[in-house]
């Protein structure tokens, strides 16, 4: 059963009916059962996933353009598959998260969900493709429908913000184009299969350039200091949906691409790179998480922590160890559930308030306590708490940093402290304390708002006890992922008889 | 000799020590997640929760007892946590299974004293809830078996501490002293962190059993980083200079909280931590000089601290980074000090839990009064709680035979044998001890009344005299009972391993007496200054002494001066830099085609002859261009 | 020798070219082009001598045709703005711009 | 060569879609010479149709039976693979124009009349119309077809006036803003005519050079004649100041704007695609025919024009506040990028992936800017259509449809993927990478990315900014209209999801390259 394709199908489809739903409650409903349909396909094909059998599972190819040896063919590793679960389980809680939001906005809601389906579908598409073309399609049309999300349903500032983040991506994008066609004709295999372009491009200078041309693109859509400033403005005006998906998902296209693309199609100049990478994702990693302790305005600051948590993915994925490859991988996953968490959460408190701004919060947990829990929870996660399942990919992201580069793991480390900083003093400034008059009469979370978050913190405990399902998915991916890269372990200087316990 | 090995264990008590920390944290998940239908059980829950993990230690322990010495490390196998990385296993043996007593022993007991404080809270059982996710939380730190679970264990504490000093937290102070705690753990836990990487890096492992065994095969070098990064992370949490400054803003939690941190739970952990990694520190000696070093600088910092304080809570938590400094100290010195270090934490466990406790029922009493000189007296309206009170105290300064004159003794003879120096320094605190405990015992409860006209203290409930009393017999017994014979270092030798020669216990020798002087000499001027003469109800100003140890020796100054105020200016910085440095460059960069293009299409003036111009010229640059490049 | 008469045309032409820069009026401008237009009918001739082949004198004639059809157009033109306008100058005819 | 003049032989079938479409325009005249005024219109817009669809059929019927391999009419005219798709298209993007055009809202009562005075009320009461149009338009798509298949520069000339001179007219007759119309007429008829004679120059040049006028016997010439190279440099410099002139490429873009927002925006879509298709294709056939051994000479003259117009008609876009002068920039700005693929010559394969990436761009623009035009026209408010950006503001909330797809065709032009203007921009940078012209296209991409801040612009401005009070609303659009706006959105979906299809057609017809 071509199962990738049936999941982008049904959200298509899915997509056109909510457009002709003539009632906007019942286009809600519409929505969510799709999207719970799409999840629901997609956990049946990960359970028949075989984390030891082949490296691409589930794979369907056939010709699109062969003028330009382009096909349609998507298939999952471990890395993809691990993904796509995030982004369908992020969908239905996104929908049942923003049953409100679009009602904001002057347009109609039912081109918000449908535009939210035809999101689903591309970020499917985008991790499963194995075409490197088709990668590129999805990757540039991805940005239209979060362009119009955050354009027409934003905040005050919602156009600037939407054209910031499209020109920027597009240009990124374009960089990449030139790559992307530089390596169809150097490598002069006439396809864009992934795998028959695999170690085609031998010249260490020309594999520079090309990785250059895909690395620019990549790092600013994760993204990675210095390209980073469209984030906060687009996660801050976009609604807090979308600003989910946007942070929670697009951006992983950054690192995954790095982690795809970037170490397997130039392997010696990612090496060559490695210290220029290291050394931005370090940078952000502390930059981001210092400014992100100045900000003003709640959603600008949860975009910061996550430029700072790009900065930990990014440096696991060019540490190139086990540990850190597969830590980067679970840091992907984790944070899409930390920071949705967080971005939903902190989303209910705005929708009730109508102020991003910290200062107009204060002793809310005495007036809404679960809706406080929650946010602490999803702040917990953020700064990585053992027990939430971000801790275990940062720490592995760290130990395996450390095992090849001692100082920016060390400096990297930091984070930890700072993380506690930024979401402890946030915490504290709109929960604890007396309360604010303005917040006096704040409800607390309602059914629904339980329903969104409760998925999310079971999922961030589970997986921060027992990683291992998701571990054991990760890791052949990963080993082969640095096999192909041809880098090994660094061995530990004192051997133990027995590894592992 | 070295400790034994450990041997893989199932079936009986110990099979399920697992327990020992599900059930508390079974009850906390109930209490939380039940939310307010779970309010009227709530209390009874976390006190029958907690009980029950007692009876499970306990039971663990008596088996444990069955064991030859050799046969008494048993690992228990969890599960894979994070494959390649980490199994997660329990590690049953002396060391651990002593601890577990007095976490979950002393644990109950705040339980149940804490049903009759928190009486009246609206959020009891929340309070309950977060009480259990502590005992949980430091069960699994004694009991993991390598390293990452022991750091899960290490971040959960870190975490109910701060849920429960900021339990309060409609009160600002009382939410910036959690914060506090929680960031400056953090800070300790970033050093025990890089340890933890050291060690993998190492060894590839970060299971107790692996990396002891190959101790030895690693430079000194190394283990010495390890070791102090190590000590790091134990004086984040311990309080130990310089990370203490968290400790004594922590009793704006409520007094249960500050007993059990202080008493059973937390602060122990990183006694715990040094002496569990002990076979890193046996091969790095400059680490475990830092250690010594350490732990005499905050047992004086704290002694000194507890001199000037008048806020009763403040005043015991100086002595507890003093206790936990002798702890240190002794730990430092390897296997002949791990013993007196464990045994003085039991001991010390049950007498700060009993004081504390005590100074929450004279609180509960004077209407939540903290400020010492507004007591006095108190001896005759709390009968009970000032015979345990007075038990613990004399417990603490070592009054003879009472269990600290036998572990805290016991410390400086051995430190004293091992260095002079520290020695004659430990000496000094024990006198400042004895002063600082004195005037805090005379101004609560001898002198004239000095209460606030809306005081009518009265004895408090039985529910939480009770749990004084039974501390109170710990405090009298305990060290004793486990001084005597060496009984408690025999038993811990398989764990921690043990000195060559047993020490042999002399009441009078020269340090002890030279101790026990000063220690009366301090009791005496105490009682002449504060319980004689009158007590002014407001502080006088002092010497620069006084205001130097009122102001924690200037530690938060220090804090403050170094990091909060530069952390502050480098964020406002980084801040300005992002909006006007990076965004600025991108903004302007798109400003700047906007100009171009502004004045650029100036040029398209709307005459036909310019027009006709710019094609005339443009044919003249195409045929110059194209003779050009023609004849190259 | 044929050289002057190309020496000649290609004045004609720079002539030409300079008066559609110069000249005002939109006439005289279009004058201008057709002086360009038949420099260059010069120029056929000449090479058609030199190369000694007829194309060159044919080709003339096409010019000529067209530049007479370019007449037509360009008057019908020129008249209707100079009607609206009541001025012929190409410098009034600049509201588009920019 | 002696004085007998043998007849020459004409190859008729070969010529039939241009002998259609000059026969039907000839046919146009006599319509209006003899056909009552009220007959004038119904008869005509048949004609045209029919003759235009004719003249597609038999194109085909040509293409089917085979692309000849050697130029028709004594080698006057070359019918070859490129030139019959080319010709497909124009006809088809005329096709398309025509139906804009049937909708006579456009065009003045009688041009005659001065602005505003009795007689135009009397024209507009008599419902009178300029039904020439008819036939101009068919004798400029007429030349249209000839231009880019003519196969010696005397025959390209005359097709470039025969395209040209209609247009000059047709330019001036808009009913509304008559003023904006006129001088649109007079400043393109001047600059044309300016060019052209440079044109022609550079043909008398290359004559003098050559001994002939046709772009075969030329080609021969580079290699032979020795010792004139002046002569050759400057002639093929003039020649291709009258071709980019049409194309509109910088310095040569200046009429583009003025003229492209003077004229009925009918007309103005047809030359925005129709004669950028013609004017490319003689374009390639006089550079790669004619001068094909010169061109290590004249790609760096190239590469340097190409790069000026892409960033001259970027950066000049950014701030254009008129949608036609804003379209009319971004074709200026597709000019340059198409040129990258004119520069992207080398060997045979080479040639034949360059020439088809460009033809299909030709395919894919053409329909998109027809397309975007003809939204333009169904946009107005009291004085006609509503060219000023600012009347667009939220456009999207009051006809959602429409935007979209306006959306649409902007975000093809931007060069999105799954649009038609993705794959176009892809074939040609495609070709010129393997071509060895990487700064090009690195030029080219970063010029796409400023290009798409305008067009993203109107897409903030259609949807994210509230609707004026007054706004502009839009007009019902005439059976035809839609069709135009149906035919271009459907082109630009499918061309940009199954390119495949037209891909091939493009390969084959490049396959052959231009017969020599």
């Amino acid at each position: 059963m071509p199962w990738l394709s049936t999941l982008m199908g049904v959200s298509v489809l899915g997509a056109l009916g909510v457009t002709l739903v003539r009632n906007d409650k019942l286009a809600k409903q519409f929505t969510l059962v799709v999207s719970l349909i799409v999840l629901a396909l997609t956990v049946a094909m990960a359970v028949q996933f075989s984390p030891n059998g082949d490296k691409f599972q589930f794979a369907e190819t056939y010709d699109w353009i062969p003028a330009f040896g382009v096909h349609y063919g998507v298939a999952v590793d471990g890395i993809a598959l691990v993904l796509i679960l995030l982004s369908v389980i992020l969908v239905p809680i996104v929908v049942l998260a923003s049953w409100h939001d679009a009602e904001a906005g002057k347009r109609s809601v039912r081109t918000y969900f449908s535009l939210l389906l035809v999101l689903e579908a591309m970020m499917i598409g985008v991790f499963a493709a194995t075409d490197v073309f088709l990668f590129y399609v999805f990757f540039e049309a991805m940005l239209i429908p979060m362009y119009f999300m955050i354009g027409s349903y934003g905040g005050a500032q919602r156009s600037y913000a939407a054209v910031k983040f499209l020109l920027y991506s597009l240009f990124g994008g374009l960089l990449m184009l030139v790559a992307v066609i530089a390596l169809y004709s150097i490598a002069g295999k006439g396809t864009f299969m992934f795998t028959d372009l695999v170690g085609t491009i031998q010249d260490v200078t020309t594999q520079k350039w090309l990785f250059l041309g895909f690395f620019v693109a990549f790092a600013i859509k994760a993204p990675l200091w210095p390209f980073h400033t469209w984030l906060p403005d687009a996660a801050a005006q976009a609604p807090a949906g979308a600003a989910v998906l946007l942070v929670g998902v697009l951006d992983k296209v950054g690192t995954y691409g790095m982690l795809r693309f970037c170490l397997e199609l130039f392997p010696d100049a990612a090496k060559f790179f490695t210290p220029l990478v290291i050394t931005l994702s370090v940078i952000g990693i502390v930059y981001g998480a210092i400014v992100a302790i100045g900000q003003t305005d709640m959603k600008r600051l949860i975009a910061y922590t996550s430029v700072s948590h790009f900065g930990f993915i990014a440096m696991g994925v060019f540490a190139m160890t086990t540990n850190a490859g597969s830590g980067a991988t679970l840091y992907m996953v984790n944070h899409g559930f930390s920071t949705g968490a967080l971005f939903l959460v902190a989303g209910f408190l705005i929708y009730r308030r109508g102020s991003q701004f910290i200062s107009d919060y204060g002793g809310v947990q005495k007036v809404a306590p679960i809706l406080a829990g929650t946010f602490l929870v999803a702040g917990l996660s953020s700064l990585s708490l053992p027990g939430l399942s971000t801790f275990v990919s940062e720490f592995m992201v760290l130990i395996g940093t450390y095992e090849r580069y001692l100082v920016p793991a060390v400096i990297a480390t930091t984070g930890v402290i700072l993380a506690a900083i930024y979401i402890l003093w946030m915490y504290q400034r709109t929960m604890n304390g007396p309360t604010a008059e303005s917040v006096k009469a704040l409800p607390d979370l309602n059914a629904r708002e339980k329903f969104v978050v409760a998925p999310l913190i079971a999922l961030l405990l589970v997986f921060g006890f027992y990683p291992k399902p998701l571990l054991d998915v990760i890791n052949p991916a990963v080993k082969d992922t640095l096999s192909s890269v041809s880098v090994t372990d660094p061995k530990p200087a004192v051997p133990v008889a027995q590894e592992g316990k | 000799m070295e400790p034994a090995e450990i041997i893989q264990h199932s079936g009986g008590a110990i099979g399920a020590a697992w327990l020992m920390i599900a059930l508390p944290l079974v009850g906390a998940a109930i209490l939380l997640l039940g939310g307010r239908r779970t309010d009227k059980i709530g209390h009874l829950l976390g006190v029958l929760m907690a009980v029950a993990s007692f009876a499970v230690a306990a039971l663990s322990f008596v088996q444990l007892l069955g064991f030859a010495p050799g046969e008494r490390r048993r690992g228990i196998e969890l599960y894979d946590f994070v494959p390649g990385l980490a199994k997660v296993g329990l590690l049953v043996d002396p060391l651990s299974i002593s601890f577990c007593l007095l976490i979950t022993g002393v644990g109950s007991l705040i339980h149940i004293y804490s049903i009759g404080y928190m009486a009246h809270d609206p959020n009891r059982r929340r309070f309950f809830a977060y009480l259990n996710l502590f005992v949980a939380a430091m069960l699994l730190l004694v009991l993991a078996d390598n390293y990452v679970a022991l750091f899960v264990g290490w971040e959960g504490v870190g975490l109910a501490s701060y849920l429960l000093i900021g339990f309060w937290q409609h009160k600002p102070s009382a939410a910036t002293a959690a914060k506090k705690a929680f960031i400056v753990n953090r800070v300790g836990d970033f050093g025990l962190l890089i340890g933890l990487f050291t060690i993998f890096a190492t060894f590839h492992t970060l299971a107790f059993n692996d990396v002891f065994a190959n101790a030895d095969k690693a430079s000194s070098g190394t283990l010495t980083a390890i070791g102090l990064l190590l000590l790091v992370g134990a004086c984040g949490k311990s309080a130990q200079l310089p990370l203490q400054s968290w400790l004594l803003d922590a009793m704006e939690g409520p007094t249960p909280v500050s007993a059990l941190i202080h008493a059973a739970t937390m602060v122990t952990a990183g006694v715990y931590l040094i002496v569990r990694s002990g076979p890193i520190y046996q091969g790095a000696e400059t680490a475990q000089l830092v250690v010594t070093i350490v732990g005499v600088a905050t047992l004086l910092a704290g002694a000194i601290i507890g001199t000037a304080k008048d806020d009763i809570k403040k005043a015991l938590a100086g002595s507890t980074m003093s206790q936990i400094g002798y702890m240190v100290l002794a730990a430092g010195i390897g296997p002949a000090g791990y013993a007196f270090a464990i045994a003085h934490l039991i001991t010390h466990g049950f007498f700060k839990a009993d004081m504390f406790l005590g100074a929450g029922s004279v609180m509960h009493a004077m209407n939540d009064e903290v400020d010492m000189r507004k007591y006095g007296a108190l001896r005759k309206v709390m009968p009970v709680t000032f015979a345990t009170f007075a038990i613990g105290y004399l417990a603490i300064i070592g009054f003879p035979l009472l269990s600290g004159y036998f572990t805290k003794d016991g410390i400086i003879e051995t430190v004293m044998e091992h260095n002079a120096v520290l020695g004659w320094l430990a000496v000094l605190g024990a006198g400042i001890t004895g002063f600082y405990m004195s005037r805090l015992v005379f101004m609560t409860f001898f002198g004239a009344k000095r209460w606030e006209p809306t005081a009518h203290p009265h004895e408090s409930p039985a529910v939480m005299t009770w749990p004084l009393i039974i501390l109170s017999i710990g405090a009298i017994g305990l060290g004793a009972f486990l001084v005597l014979g060496n009984r408690f270092m025999t038993f811990l030798a398989p764990a921690v391993g043990a000195p060559e020669e047993m020490p042999s216990f002399h009441p009078f020798s020269l340090t002890g007496l030279a101790t026990l002087a000063l220690v009366a000499v301090g009791a005496v001027f105490a009682w002449f200054r504060y319980g004689a003469a009158e007590v002014p109800a407001v502080a006088p100003r002092g010497s620069f002494l006084t205001t130097f140890a009122r102001r924690d020796l200037y530690g938060d100054a220090l804090n403050e001066a170094l990091f909060m105020r530069p952390g502050q200016w480098l964020t406002r910085l980084a801040v300005f830099f992002d909006n006007r440095g990076v965004d600025g460059l991108v903004n302007g960069l798109a400003a700047g085609i906007g100009g171009t293009s502004g004045r650029l299409r100036r040029i398209q003036t709307g005459f036909v002859r310019s027009y006709a111009l710019s094609i005339f010229l443009g044919a003249a640059v195409l045929a110059g261009a194209w003779l050009v490049v023609g004849n190259l | 020798m044929t050289t002057h008469y190309l020496v000649l045309s290609a004045l004609l032409f720079a002539i030409g070219g300079v008066g559609v820069l110069v000249r005002r009026n939109a006439i005289v401008v279009f004058m201008c082009v057709e002086l360009m237009l038949n420099a260059c009918n010069l120029a056929f001739v000449t090479f058609a001598r030199q190369n000694g082949n007829l194309d060159g004198q044919l080709i003339a004639f096409f010019v000529m045709i067209v530049a007479a059809a370019e007449v037509v157009i360009g008057l019908a033109i020129i008249v209707t703005i100079f009607r609206t306008r009541r001025s012929a100058s190409v410098d009034d005819v600049s509201l588009l711009k920019y | 060569m002696n004085g007998t003049i043998e007849a020459p032989t004409i190859e008729y079938a070969l010529l039939a879609p241009m002998l259609v479409v000059f026969g039907a325009a000839i046919a146009g005249v006599l319509v209006e010479a003899f056909a009552p005024r009220y007959l004038r219109s119904a008869v005509h817009l048949p004609l045209t149709l029919l003759s235009l669809a004719g003249a597609f059929a038999l194109t085909v019927w040509q293409a089917v039976k085979g692309v000849p391999t050697k130029p028709a009419a004594m080698g006057a005219v070359a019918v070859d693979g490129p030139a019959l798709f080319i010709w497909g298209t124009i006809l088809v993007l005329a096709f398309v124009s025509v139906l804009l055009i049937k909708d006579e809202e456009h065009f003045v009562g009688s041009a005659a009349a001065l602005p505003g005075s009795a007689e135009e009320e009397q024209s507009l009461v008599e419902r009178a119309a300029h039904t020439e149009v008819y036939p101009l338009l068919l004798f400029a798509v007429g030349g249209m077809l000839l231009f880019p298949a003519s196969n010696d520069l005397l025959v390209a000339f005359v097709a470039l006036e025969v395209m040209s001179l209609p247009l000059y007219l047709l330019c001036g007759l808009a009913r509304r803003r008559r003023l904006l119309s006129q001088e649109a007429a007079v400043k393109y008829f001047l600059l044309g005519a300016f060019s052209s004679a440079f044109f022609l120059y550079g043909t008398a040049l290359l004559y003098g050079y050559a001994g002939s006028v046709d772009l075969a016997k030329i080609n021969l010439a580079l290699g032979s004649v020795g010792g004139q190279d002046t002569l050759l440099y400057i002639g093929a410099a003039m020649l291709g100041v009258g071709l980019l002139f049409k194309i509109g490429a910088a310095p040569f873009q200046a009429w583009k704007p003025d003229v492209y927002q003077g004229s009925p925006t009918p007309i103005t879509a047809l030359m925005a695609s129709g004669t950028l298709v013609a004017a490319f294709g003689a374009l390639l056939r006089v550079f790669w025919v004619g001068l094909g051994g010169l061109d290590w000479d004249w790609r760096p003259v190239f590469y340097g024009v190409a790069i000026l117009t892409m960033v001259v008609g970027a950066i000049l876009a950014i701030t254009q506040t008129d949608i036609k002068r804003m379209l009319a920039y971004s074709s200026i700005a597709h000019g340059g990028f198409l040129l990258i693929g004119v520069i992207a010559t080398g060997s045979a394969a080479q040639n034949t992936a360059a020439l088809s990436g460009l033809l299909f761009y030709l395919v894919a623009y053409g329909f998109t800017t027809v397309g975007a035009f003809a939204v333009v026209t169904m946009v107005r408010d009291a004085g006609g259509e509503a060219w000023h950006l600012s009347r667009w503001a939220g456009l999207g909330k009051r006809s959602p449809l429409l935007a979209g797809t306006f959306a649409f065709f902007l975000l093809a032009f931007a060069g999105i993927p799954l649009t038609s203007g993705f794959f176009g921009k892809y074939a040609v940078f495609q070709a010129a990478v393997s071509g060895g012209a990487l700064p090009l296209v690195i030029v080219g991409v970063v010029a796409s990315a400023v290009a798409a801040f305008f067009y993203v612009r109107v897409i903030v401005l259609m949807f994210f900014s509230d609707p004026a009070a007054d706004g502009p609303s839009v007009v019902l659009p005439s059976r035809g209209t839609a069709a135009v706006v149906g035919i271009a959105a459907l082109a630009t979906v499918v061309l940009g999801v199954f390119p495949q299809p037209v891909l091939d057609l493009a390969h084959t017809a490049a396959q052959s390259l231009f017969v020599r």
